[in-house]
């Protein structure tokens, strides 16, 4: 969290994402917001209430249920001058606008052999542990950061989510934000003034020496806890907030790592072929020999989520999880 | 899945109907027990739904509840006529076409309450109705993601030539995805029996359909893949029936689809989240004045079909259905978490 | 990217038309010079496409290859009455386009040998022409995908009060993909100044048309949208020409899109890999009577605008220009295997 | 390769699909074919050439462009009761068709409480190396293999090409084969009457002490052929060939590499968040202590597929960089 002389104010991650848009517009007419619901209805986590009255419905823009239509058209806008943020209501939903943004926005500055660049920001929300069942909970930025082009955000904190946006919109190229259903409503003080924060780097979120925790959204919440658990028990977890998926900041992961020698991955994802095993193979090849065990993950079950909500919960990383594993690690008792 | 008494006597009404007798005006005693068993199918799925309102606010059902108070004329009507083969496939607002389907309302409210006696087993919730027993294929909440679908189960159905049709539900806002033109256009290129039923109810969550289609002619949509169809009042249920009829005959005997638009009317919110900051509170009240239930049950009665004894009985029994799913959900039991990753794969050993 | 002599005349020849005069009849000499200008357009794509075949089989070019040889009447039609800050968008047969709208040979060429100096670096390869200079997008090889860009760069034009409009190109296999739907839909509700140009060669690959859409008037299909629009014989380069001035103005002067369907036909296979199985040479033989150049060519005759030393003047030019384009890729240089992973992100530190 | 007393007959990789979907369609009236451009056309890469003559226009069905549309009615069919073999022309475009392979088919099982399996089967070509580009060159089957509820199949034998789609028709759920566009003409002797291969394991395809080199598909015959060079440097590799990407087969890959010690992936697919990365982080997890060094991976560069066929090479694996990999790797000359 920073330690800087700024005013600070206590807002949800809801609040934070809807000042960050708003800051944006207010400071460059390029700046629209187009997706389902995102005026009338307010969107569909009410993240942009207010704004259609506040920019009208030529910034504030309700499309018609087509993501592959609306992303494309924001993919185009971009291309023409402007600096769309194109919502899709979920990851879940962004299939049907996969073409648009795998075999468009995040190959044409390549295959224009650099003439094209695409600055859009996508925002979706993502992730489970709403009993919203298999179509909509699914967390799929992991995923999608096997795709070269794409930059990959996911704020876990009110201030990322506050800050990211505006840096995401200068950034020249493709950016897709995921913002966890469950963050909505996590309050926290964060800057009044929305300070710009980093898109490049991990944070560490706290100090240990033990073990690595390394995480991203809301995996970051769920690690705290299991790091303040492990400390009644004398282990001192270092808690890795990722921040960006793509590209990877390998120096603050791999320094990390070197201080504890030990690494747990958590990730909502699922395991196999996700995020983790990414993060999991790139310590190994790289600090084989300062490792003290394996880097151990924990992931969602590989079951498409459920329903009911006792097995939803079984099939998501919980803080009890993460406590366990850190505790099975080799040689973590000294 | 277990049934309740109710449903089993609808079904013989059905049975009776459909056994030929349909097609005559009917004998008055007929005519009057088909216009009641409509009026308690529909009763039946206005009461679920009201429980199913309660039980949300008890934190009992849980996710996403779209509920389909208003519409119910549609899928009363249209269900009356398809047989149990025809296939039926809807999206996440589907508890009323299940039910009319034959899917007990014991399991739809077991699988709101995520149990193993649930029609999904629990494993779907109110998004995700299953039954095989009724040919009942969901319960898709991604929009306009079951109409390929319904043109695949189509295809096989013609392929085996059976008679059998696959019967789509959806929304209006389903007609702005790509995947209706590819289903419309297929369905009708290979004439496929498929029937397309498209639920106008003038909203996709909070964006009004006339800001979302620059034609609102959903005929006019329709024919532009050389689909035959009609527009009908939703809000009717007997209206519905008729012009469901007519598209059935149609489909088995020409083999070709058929649209279908109901102009109805969501009287609740889009979900239980849903603020409706889009719509005025006048509007809903002049479409309540227009309830397929109320309008219905007061033109039986005008006609001299219906006395309120009658009506009371079918309240009673609907209430009575609905008390008893409650409870049949409440006593059934969560599955354990030990199997959680059956269902991955048919072959359980391969579940990782 | 580095303009040929020839372009640049013919470039004089459009600003001298476009400003204000290409309205009036014209002169005598401007029509002629107008007249001589289109003949030569395509015949430069004609002989464009006949080196690209022979460096095909001389694997020079590598790859997928699509030709144009038939369809230059809609490239050149359409594109003289666009502004060069008019976007234009294409799909994988797109060296037409690309080169009616004003990218040099030389840097196509280039382009197609995998040449740093190629339109695109050498990255994209014959079905990847771009070029931000004249507002040229792509070359995209996704069937439809191209369809939502253009109703965005409209959009973004629209939002900044410029004039400019974006015009697409695909074929008639575009027509059934969801893409399609959703962006006329997109660009009629919204307004938006694309001009939608569907050349409609019969086939997609090996489909026919036909056999493709139950419905095959496309202006139904349009009309299904509230998008106005045409029907236009592709081989007739005047008629095209006319037809694309009067959706150009409609399009700015209302400011909505336009549809244009041009007749057209491919004269070889879809691509160099086809055996051509789907459809009979006589058929072929046939649409090549119709050949636009040929047809053009003959009617300036007739009419006097052209005789045969213009005509072989026209020819030397172009085939002097493919020459020069041949020579130019030759001797370009290969990007270094270093900078393989530049363009990945704009801001190369991020490269992975 | 098998040993068995079958006749054996020369054939392309190409007919062998072929031969193995016109064995499918002779011994279950439920199976067809439905793909873009599978009859007049004979298949995008002449893999159905002939079929529509000889089957009909009902069972070889030439469908509109609509990847979505005709994969999700193959959806809707198998659960009807016929058994259909859905062609994509290439991976590439199964992006329009991801809502339908993720949104249903993946999930339908479990959202149905176990009702409704879906028998599909969907092939697909994948891969690069034919300076196809940005658009056509993906290797997506690692990307794929991230979803649990799907079975895939990466053919890379002749043997396999051929016999694996009767099984997959066999499965109860859905099996997408992918097919590598360079393997089309690769000849190979293999059973003239179809044998049928499993498809739930991997396999060794050469024996070796000193490393494990885990592949599949084209990735395999760049395997043995670096395996061949690394030979005559007196280094054995074990190749492997995964066949079967999701269920991963943990055993075979596990035997070899505890017998090595050594283990180089190679995937032409991206590395990030790959197959690869999934490889090296299970072997990491289960044989950390067997291992002498860290298991290496070589995969395409994280770049979209360049046009110029010396760029596209040199974003590819080649033998060479599997040797060099090989060679580099920690105490592998003794
Ligand atoms: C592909 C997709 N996009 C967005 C959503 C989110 N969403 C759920 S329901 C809905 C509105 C659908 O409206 P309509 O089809 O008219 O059905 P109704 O709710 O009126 O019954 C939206 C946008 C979704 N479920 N799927
Ligand atoms: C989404 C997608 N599906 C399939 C293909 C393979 N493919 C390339 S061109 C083509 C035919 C397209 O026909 P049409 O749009 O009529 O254009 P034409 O080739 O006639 O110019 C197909 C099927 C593709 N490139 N993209
Ligand atoms: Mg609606
Ligand atoms: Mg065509």
């Amino acid at each position: 969290m920073p330690e800087r002389e700024i005013a600070e104010q206590k807002m949800s991650y809801r609040q934070a994402v809807r000042e960050a848009m708003r800051e944006a517009m207010n400071r460059d007419d390029r700046v629209y917001l187009m997706g389902e619901d995102v005026g009338l209805y307010g969107g569909c986590f009410n993240v942009s209430e207010g704004m259609l009255e506040e920019f009208g419905k030529e910034r504030i823009i309700d499309t018609p249920l087509s993501e592959s239509g609306f992303t494309g058209c924001g993919i185009g806008a971009a291309l023409g001058g402007m600096r769309p943020i194109v919502e899709i209501m979920t990851v879940n939903f962004s299939l049907l606008a996969s073409d648009q943004i795998i075999n468009t926005a995040a190959i044409l500055l390549h295959m224009s052999g650099g003439q094209f660049n695409v600055p859009i920001v996508i925002r979706m929300a993502t992730g489970g542990g709403k009993q919203l069942a298999a179509q909509h909970s699914r967390s799929l930025e992991g995923w999608y950061s096997h795709i070269p082009g794409l930059k990959i955000l996911t704020p876990a904190t009110v201030e990322d989510a506050r800050g990211m946006l505006w840096p995401a919109l200068e950034d020249p190229d493709p950016v897709l934000i995921f913002e966890n259903t469950t963050l909505y409503n996590f309050e926290e003080a964060a800057p009044v003034n929305g300070t710009q924060v980093d898109i490049t780097s991990a944070k560490v979120r706290r100090e240990g020496s033990h073990v690595s925790i390394i995480t991203y959204g809301i995996g970051l919440h769920k690690s705290l806890k299991a790091a303040e658990m492990l400390s009644a028990d004398g282990i001192e977890a270092e808690v890795i907030d990722l921040r960006v998926l793509r590209p990877l900041d390998n120096q603050t992961i791999f320094e990390s790592v070197r201080k504890t020698h030990r690494a747990v991955i958590v990730d909502e994802g699922w395991k196999s072929v996700g995020l983790s095993a990414e993060l999991s193979a790139r310590i190994t090849e790289n600090l084989f020999y300062e490792l003290d065990c394996p880097v151990e993950r924990v992931c969602a079950a590989e079951v498409p989520a459920p329903y009911a909500g006792h097995l939803e919960k079984a099939s998501l990383p919980q803080p009890e999880n993460i406590v366990e594993t850190v505790r099975q690690l080799g040689g973590i008792y000294g | 899945m277990a049934d309740s008494k109710t449903e089993t006597k609808s079904r013989e009404v059905n049975a009776q109907l459909k056994s030929g007798k349909r097609k005559q005006a009917g004998s008055g005693k007929d005519n009057a027990r088909l216009m009641h068993h409509l009026l308690a199918q529909m009763i039946r799925i206005r009461r679920l739904e009201e429980k199913s309102y309660e039980l949300y606010t008890r934190e009992k059902i849980r996710g996403f509840l779209h509920l389909y108070d208003g519409q119910e004329a549609v899928a009363v009507g249209v269900m009356e006529v398809l047989e149990r083969e025809d296939a039926v496939i809807a999206a996440y607002r589907e508890h009323g076409q299940a039910l009319a389907k034959g899917v007990s309302m014991n399991s739809i409210m077991a699988e709101m309450y995520g149990k193993t006696t649930g029609c999904s087993g629990g494993r779907g919730g109110s998004m995700h109705l299953y039954d095989k027993e009724t040919n009942f294929f969901g319960g898709s909440a991604i929009v306009a993601n079951g109409l390929p679908m319904a043109v695949g189960l189509a295809q096989a159905y013609k392929m085996q030539k059976r008679s059998s049709l696959a019967c789509c539900f959806f929304g209006d806002g389903a007609v702005g995805e790509g995947e209706f033109h590819e289903s419309m256009n297929l369905a009708s290129l290979w004439e496929l029996p498929v029937l397309f039923v498209c639920e106008n109810n003038l909203y996709s969550m909070g964006m009004p359909f006339e800001l979302a289609e620059a034609e609102t002619d959903l005929l006019k949509k329709a024919a532009s893949y050389r689909v035959e169809g009609e527009r009908v009042d939703g809000m009717d249920v007997t209206a519905v029936l008729e012009a469901a009829r007519k598209a059935v005959d149609y489909i088995r005997s020409e083999s070709k689809p058929w649209f279908l638009e109901c102009q109805t009317y969501r009287f609740r919110a889009h979900s239980m989240f849903d603020p409706e900051r889009y719509r005025d509170k006048s509007e809903v009240k002049e479409w309540k004045k227009r309830d397929p239930i109320k309008m219905f049950s007061e033109r039986l009665m005008d006609e001299g079909l219906l006395d309120e004894k009658q009506l009371a009985d079918i309240e009673s029994q609907a209430q009575q259905e609905v008390e008893e799913s409650v409870g049949y959900a409440e006593e059934s039991s969560d599955e354990p978490i030990e199997t959680l990753s059956r269902y991955v794969y048919s072959d359980m050993k391969n579940s990782e």
